[in-house]
């Protein structure tokens, strides 16, 4: 343990759980405000306020620090408080499947970018495929479902294995090619599965695969409302469990590699390939199951989206979903979990928020991406260094 | 000469010069200054419709038709005007990544390549129409018993001029040294004498006009532009750049050449072809690469421990 | 030739060279010693102006090097040999001497230069084609000073140029440097080994944690406790 | 004598282009022993050390690790076998902790693969932790201050740590035999003669640990290595203790120069 | 005061598509600011532009938008069939009704959704008439057909595939592009040496100015048939010379002095960008939207859809009454345009 942390922590004289409990329910009422806001004004103004946030961070490292010590203290009440505040959260959104339905496509978004962080962040790797695979895992489910009559739950892990299979093929090439040489190999290879989903006649071509059927899960239909207490929660709120338990899936996953000898050889990688093959590395294969890794979580993601939206098309895996998704984690932070997701989280709503900008919208999300990039170069929550045998 | 086979080759050549003009800029950029511009086919699409606006406002006040003169007038103004945005883009946007992770100033160029077009749709008179774009020259000439239209056969010999232009430049001065030196260690290139944001301005104005002519090439040949044609282009040039080997003018033009031949044959030969187009292109990319891990050109460098 | 008045640095936060006061008359040879950490490449960095001052000046040929800009010293005459070698690593061992000789905007042509360089250094004649990521250690070393040397410099401003050299070659460096300096050129040389440095400089100073130590001519260097303490 | 020998190199060489780099180097090295190399810069010294540690590939001749041929193996491969080694120009994993460092150099000694990190990952920290501990110690032992800033990131150290970090991170794989090119280059004679403890002291703690070393500074050459061998121009041109060797014409014209063999 | 209602409108106003997506969404509120004109009307309505950027995703959480909110009765949306497709399960799992403005894949009208109308023809029925007059009447039996990737193109293609060889005559070749293909000169040259009668395009404006110039530049001197898709102005400033080439169906019943004002009101508000094919078509959209809601009400949605699909409307693109599946059943015989001095005009047999 460090002991600038310590002092630091100690100094506010803040208990642990004092603070996760404030930091995590402040963190849910703004992004219940920021859903909900509907006007010109309160969008400007929330957005002013987290400009704020991270001015204050920037300004202030000790702020990051003492946040991040109490969570780590108080890391039970921090899981516990986080978990039954995903549970509640639809409760507060009313009716607003609107909102309901942005999270939902956050949280896909966030375990994309997760997956794409195993490769970028881990052992920067530009992979620039994800979208295809995640594309390849959206297919792979739907026709299952359509022309076999698979259930969603069976779909889930055949589309993972044939988007992983994809993954460590797209792996081969890494052996040899490096940096750009790389990029362009994985932007080639998502251009070419995406014209050829769009010009193939089995995948529905151009038109897209339509009428793909809700999931149910122990003869409860996702497509029907839930009710818990008396309370009915819209038909959305199952896929919002859904996604939820996914990213779940995601953290865990990118937390245990992290913490692990895996995710330490990675990062080696990261920092000096051929330093790591001296220190007994393998190079080639961590590379590969990183790809692998990657696939195999976006692959979830496709499938998830395929059935809760019923429909998808060439058009929802394009270079630019790739290029979106990169930039979700390089704007939250690479190699940063909790930065990750609020990038992904960021660049689902800012569009939508930005709505009110009519036609000038895309110019104004390029725009504040680029601000963001130029203001907190190293991410809105940089990488930070592991820390063995507290607690 | 099979008259046909004259068509393929002669559109070959064009598209693959194309290519060239927008691959030079990725190689410069890209392989000697280690910048990820991936908004070069956006910026040098800013040429056509600087030319177009001048064109219409020359004719407005001549209310005649142009000579060749202001032709090549507006021509230039076009690429002039596309190096200074080079530049500005550099300044402006990709500068404060200088010592970032490599992928940051990619990402930001992406949303840089949106804010050009979105600026051109958004603020270009009817900006989201296609515009149709003159074709620089008329005719045909004449060489020995060949009757070969001109625009063709001007692409091309603008394009060898500028490559021979460019290769000269960079061996004969010590400028392509200087943009290496900048380009791997900016602090000891300043002990050496080099002032760097100069050269990060002499290279970004280089690469943006090069690819201007290359775009206005572009729209003269396609007789149409819009905002988004940049977008394809500049990823096939930035292909072409990579196939070819980052930093290689001569790998440039190979991979360039490359590129717009499958996408000739295939289109030619195959049923279906068109539509596999993109297809093909991009399989020859990867192909190349796992053949050629630095492209054709490319120096594999051997990292000395 | 070269003056640093009371100047202060820091990295961040933190505060490295601490009124650091250091002077190199003309014709001089001086050399700057210190531990590991002390400063010395720091000193460097700031006297060439590639560091942001906190306070203080520093004054190269009479010029104020803040004003002016690194880009500038090299054409008053002044060669750097920067910690690591810092060659150009994917350029030739040519263009890194070219580079190194336009830099300085001598008058002497280059091919004069360069034979003077290969009677200084004959190993880098047969290299001149080699990529220098690909030389030897010592093979860089003879090359940042030939980089440094090329353009007649009046003064020589060098980082622990002697690291990794064989003894053999350390010898001979030294040997060239005091050469160098006997033909009349002002020469900083910062180093590591205090010895030799000091058996071949007029003047010399220790720095030591950001701060000037001890300061004074060969002889008083010698036999200063804290040096005999340090070094011999 | 087959049996004792922990690396065999049998007229081992590389050529680039036209230059012969290594020429056909024959080097007998036994368990728990010193032996330095010493030549000219450019005599081929490091592209040895990356010949035996298969960053580069031999164009001739063998290596052999304790009778088992490694010729061309990957380097990943050799590290698992048990040859450790440092660079020339320190290479440390810059952006990650000191202590992270370290824990990297036992990646051969670990086994957690993805399944067992995802589906076990109590099991999988246990092992880091373990590693953790294990590397605190190694730091400790090196240099207390290096145990102290553990968690700063490596990218941050002067020179001379870097230098030590990596002796750290070679030990940290628990090798047979570790390779080690200059450790001692842009360290003060204080460190310089730490550096000569550390070695001598991680001697005595792992019985049958072997060093090769290339080094330039006479002072470590003279006291540590029974065994020194000279190189020049990619051959072997002399072997035997520093006493005898320094007194070679051969190596005085090509390497020590007049004024080291007077001092020395 | 009379309660407010909202009806929105979805579709491309940024990005590749920006200007159809445009024209159209000037259509919607030149029809709403004339609804809104009227005092007899019983209720105000306040127009929400949403943008889908032709991208299926931003097209759903469009829809959820306007599914979300209470005060939106119905909506008109999108140009490109995959985005419909993805939004049309959302607008009806919501009840809410959604006139289709501008998307023309068949399978949108297929899956007869209650929510979901369409006022656009499909690309069936404007095909088959003109791949008969083309045979039988112009005398086209060699035809080659091209087209572009998207949806809109292959369905083209497919349709005029089906019924050129129905009516006696010979498809030459197919040869299918990348939306946002430049150069059609490597195709073009091929077909020189296939003597065809015609070349048939199956794509829109852009591209098709594209292949009408280079067509000529190739000296393949050839008609160039084809759907309204680019019966546009803008395609003969794109084709300059080349467009007098270019033959297009119209569907005939849209001359309506409905239409004549509508263009003429378009002209006189002055809206930053030209008009465009679909403008006429999202102006009926919101106008049979509005008419549907002074009839039944504003409260009930199922209602209101039902009301949109048995109504019987006069719009600017003729009588429009929907089929069993919520398709536009105006009647399309089709009138045939070309370009003569720089302008559309009707064309007459030579
Ligand atoms: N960019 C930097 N950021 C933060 N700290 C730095 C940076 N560069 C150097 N330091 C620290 O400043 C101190 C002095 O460094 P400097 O390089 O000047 O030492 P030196 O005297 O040249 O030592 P050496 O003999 O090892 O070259 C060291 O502790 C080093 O870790
Ligand atoms: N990848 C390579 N390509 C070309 N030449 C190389 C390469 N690697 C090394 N060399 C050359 O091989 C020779 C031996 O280099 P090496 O680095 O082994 O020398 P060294 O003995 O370690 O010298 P030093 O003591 O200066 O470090 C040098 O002349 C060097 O230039
Ligand atoms: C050409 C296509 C992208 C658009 C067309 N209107 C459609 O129905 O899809
Ligand atoms: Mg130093
Ligand atoms: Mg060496």
């Amino acid at each position: 343990m460090s002991t600038t942390l310590t002092q630091t922590a100690n100094r506010t004289g803040l208990p642990a759980s004092l603070v996760v409990t404030v930091t995590e329910i402040a963190a849910a009422a703004l992004l219940l405000a920021f859903l909900a806001a509907e006007s010109t004004v309160m969008v400007v103004a929330l957005l002013a306020l987290m400009g704020a946030i991270f001015a204050g961070l920037q300004l202030w490292p000790q702020l990051e620090e003492v946040i991040v010590r109490a969570f780590h203290d108080a890391r039970a009440l921090a899981t516990a408080l986080a978990l039954i505040i995903i549970l509640i959260y639809p409760f507060f959104l009313g009716n607003n499947t609107y909102a309901l339905h942005l999270l939902i496509v956050a949280l896909i978004y966030s375990t994309l970018a997760l997956a794409l962080n195993f490769q970028l962040g881990s052992v920067n790797i530009p992979n620039f495929a994800t979208g295809a695979t995640y594309g390849i895992g959206a297919y792979t489910s739907a026709l299952l479902a359509i022309n076999f009559g698979w259930s969603f739950w069976a779909t889930l892990p055949a589309a993972a294995i044939t988007a992983t299979v994809f993954g460590f093929l797209l792996g081969i090439p890494s052996m040899r090619t490096r940096d750009s040489y790389l990029a362009l190999v994985t932007i080639a290879f998502g251009i070419v599965i995406q014209q050829l989903l769009n010009n193939l006649s089995w995948t529905g071509g151009a038109n897209g695969l339509v009428g793909i059927p809700a999931p149910s899960l122990f003869g409860h239909s996702f497509m029907s409302p839930i009710e818990i207490a008396g309370r009915k929660l819209p038909p959305q709120a199952n896929f919002y469990y859904l996604s939820a338990a996914l990213l779940g899936l995601a953290i865990l996953s990118a937390k245990r590699l992290h913490e692990s000898r895996v995710g330490l050889a990675w990062n080696a990688i990261r920092a000096d390939e051929l330093a790591a093959k001296c220190q007994g590395i393998n190079v080639v294969w961590y590379k590969i199951l990183a790809f692998g890794v990657d696939a195999f979580l976006a692959a979830f993601a496709g499938t998830i989206y395929a059935f809760y939206i019923s429909y998808i098309s060439p058009d929802n895996f394009t270079f630019l979903v790739s290029v979106t998704i990169m930039t979700m984690v390089i704007v939250g932070g690479m190699d940063n979990t909790l930065g990750v997701i609020l990038g992904a989280f960021l660049l689902t709503m800012l569009p939508e928020k930005l709505r009110v900008f009519s036609d000038y919208r895309l110019l104004f999300v390029s725009v504040v991406v680029i601000l963001f990039l130029i203001l907190r170069p190293k991410g809105l929550f940089p990488q930070r260094q592991r820390h063995y045998g507290e607690k | 000469m099979d008259s046909l086979f004259l068509q393929y080759l002669l559109n070959w050549l064009v598209l693959g010069s194309i290519y060239t003009l927008v691959a030079i800029g990725f190689s410069l950029l890209f392989g000697l200054l280690n910048v990820i511009h991936f908004s070069h086919g956006d910026v040098s699409m800013i040429a056509p419709f600087v030319a177009l606006g001048s064109l219409q406002f020359l004719l407005g006040i001549t209310s005649s038709t142009v000579g060749i003169g202001p032709i090549l007038l507006v021509l230039a103004l076009a690429i002039l005007v596309t190096g200074v945005i080079g530049i500005a883009a550099d300044r402006l946007v990709i500068s404060r990544f200088r010592q970032a992770p490599a992928m940051m100033a990619l990402v930001a160029t992406v949303a840089l390549g949106t804010v050009v077009r979105e600026l051109i749709r958004g603020f270009y008179p009817q900006g989201s129409n296609p515009k149709a774009f003159p074709s620089i020259v008329e005719g045909f000439v004449t060489l020995n018993s060949l009757r070969l239209p001109a625009l063709p056969v001007l692409i091309i010999a603008t394009t060898v001029l500028v490559i021979v232009l460019m290769a000269a430049l960079m061996q004969k001065t010590p400028i392509g040294m200087r943009i290496r030196a900048v380009a791997e260690d900016a602090a000891t290139a300043r002990l050496m004498g080099i002032t760097p944001s100069r050269i990060f301005a002499f290279t970004f104005f280089l690469a943006s006009a090069v690819g201007a002519l290359g775009a206005l090439f572009f729209a003269s040949y396609a007789g149409v532009v819009r905002f988004d044609f940049g977008v394809q282009l500049g990823l096939i040039g930035f292909s072409a750049a990579v196939i070819g080997g980052l930093g290689s003018m001569t790998g440039a033009v190979l991979g360039s050449l490359a590129i717009a031949g499958i996408e000739t044959l295939v289109q030619a030969n195959m049923a279906d072809g068109a539509s596999y187009r993109l297809v093909f292109c991009f399989l020859l990319v990867i192909f190349m690469l796992c053949v050629r891990p630095s492209g054709l050109l490319g120096k594999p460098v051997f990292e000395k421990v | 030739m070269l003056e640093l008045r009371n100047v202060s640095t820091s990295y961040g936060p933190v505060g490295m060279l601490r009124g650091v006061n250091l002077s190199v008359g003309k014709g001089e040879l001086v050399c700057l010693l210190g531990p590991n950490g002390a400063g010395k490449s720091t000193t460097f960095k700031a006297l060439a102006g590639l560091l942001p001052l906190d306070g203080g000046e520093v004054v190269m040929m009479g010029q104020n090097v803040a004003r002016l800009g690194t880009e500038k010293l090299a054409a008053l005459g002044v060669g750097f040999v920067p910690e690591g070698r810092r060659l150009f690593p994917t350029l030739t061992v040519r263009d890194n001497l070219r580079l190194g000789y336009r830099a300085s905007g001598c008058a002497i042509p280059f091919e004069t230069r360069l034979g003077l360089i290969y009677e200084l250094f004959p190993r880098v004649k047969e290299r001149m084609g080699q990529l220098a990521c690909t030389m030897s250690g010592g093979e860089q070393a003879m090359v940042a000073l030939a980089r440094a040397l090329i353009g007649d410099p009046q003064m020589l401003i060098m980082d622990e140029p002697s690291l990794g050299l064989s003894p053999k070659l350390i010898d001979e460096y030294f040997e060239t440097v005091a050469r160098i300096h006997a033909e009349g050129k002002t020469v900083l040389l910062i180093e590591q080994n205090a010895e030799t440095a000091l058996s071949i400089s007029d003047r010399g100073y220790l720095i030591v944690r950001g701060q000037i130590a001890v300061a004074g001519t060969r002889a008083q260097m010698l036999a200063d406790d804290t040096i005999q303490h340090m070094y011999l | 004598m087959m049996s004792t020998a922990l690396l065999d190199l049998k007229g081992l060489g590389i050529r680039f282009g036209g230059l012969v780099a290594v020429d056909g180097v024959d080097l007998t090295i036994r368990p728990s022993t010193i032996t330095c190399i010493i030549g000219p810069n450019g005599a081929g010294k490091s592209t040895l050390f990356n010949l035996i540690t298969g960053i580069y590939r031999p164009t001739s001749g063998q290596v052999l690790l304790k009778g088992e041929d490694i010729t061309g193996q990957p380097a990943y491969r050799i590290a698992e076998k048990g040859i450790a080694r440092t660079f020339q120009s320190s290479r440390l994993f810059d952006d990650l902790s000191i202590l992270d460092n370290v824990i990297i150099g036992m990646h051969a000694r670990t086994r957690t693969g993805v399944l067992t990190a995802l589906l076990r990952p109590a099991r999988a920290k246990r092992e880091l932790e373990a590693c953790a501990v294990e590397a605190e110690e190694i730091l400790r032992v090196i240099s207390d201050e290096l145990y102290q800033r553990r968690y700063e990131p490596a990218g941050i150290l002067p020179q001379a740590d870097r230098r030590r970090l990596e002796i750290a991170r070679a030990l940290a794989l628990k090798p047979q035999l570790i390779l080690l090119d200059e450790p001692s280059s842009g360290m003060d004679d204080r460190d310089t003669a730490a550096l000569m403890a550390d070695i001598r002291r991680v001697m005595a703690d792992r019985p049958g640990l072997s060093f090769l070393i290339i080094e330039h500074d006479m002072r470590l050459v003279a006291d540590l290595p029974e065994t020194v061998v000279v190189i020049d121009y990619g051959k072997k041109i002399a072997e035997g203790p520093f006493a005898e060797v320094r007194l070679m014409p051969r190596v005085q014209q090509a390497y020590l120069g007049q004024k080291a063999v007077e001092h020395a | 005061d009379r309660p407010t209602v909202k009806i929105g409108f979805i579709g491309p106003i940024s990005g590749g598509n920006a200007a159809q997506g445009l024209g159209a969404k000037n259509g919607f509120l030149l029809a709403i600011e004339q609804a809104n004109a009227d005092p007899a009307q019983p209720f105000t309505v306040e127009p929400v532009v949403l943008d889908d950027a032709s991208d299926p995703q931003t097209g759903v959480s469009a829809a959820m938008k306007l599914v979300n909110d209470p005060q939106v009765i119905a909506a008109t949306g999108h140009w490109n069939s995959p985005v419909a497709l993805a939004t049309m399960p959302v607008f009806a799992r919501f009840q809410v009704p959604l006139v289709i403005w501008g998307a023309i894949s068949p399978d949108i009208t297929k899956q007869n959704l209650l929510q979901v109308t369409r006022v656009t023809p499909t690309l069936l029925t404007e095909n088959k008439p003109l791949a008969e007059w083309a045979v039988k009447d112009f005398g086209a039996k060699k035809i080659a057909v091209i087209a572009d990737t998207s949806d809109y193109g292959k369905a083209n293609a497919d349709a005029f595939n089906e019924f050129v060889p129905a009516s006696g005559g010979e498809i030459v070749s197919t040869d299918l592009l990348p939306v946002g293909s430049t150069d059609f000169r490597t195709i073009l040259t091929a077909l020189k040496g296939k003597n065809v009668d015609a070349v048939y395009f199956g794509g829109v404006i852009t591209e098709a100015g594209i292949l009408a110039k280079q067509m000529k530049e190739i000296g393949l001197d050839k008609p160039m048939i084809g759907i309204s898709g680019f019966y546009d102005p803008e395609f003969i400033s794109v084709a300059g010379d080349a467009a007098s080439n270019a033959i297009v169906s119209y569907p005939s019943a849209a001359q309506t002095p409905k239409l004549a004002k509508m263009e003429a009101d378009y002209t006189a508000k002055g809206f930053a960008e030209p008009e465009s094919p679909y403008t006429k078509f999202a102006f009926d959209a919101a106008n049979i939207i509005i008419a549907a809601a002074k009839e039944v009400g504003t409260e009930d949605k199922v209602k209101l859809a039902e009301a949109i699909r048995s109504g019987k409307f006069d719009g600017a693109t003729g009588e429009i009454t929907f089929d069993a599946n919520g398709q536009t059943q105006t009647p399309i015989a089709i009138e045939l345009k070309t370009v003569r001095d720089g302008k559309w005009t009707t064309y007459t047999k030579p």
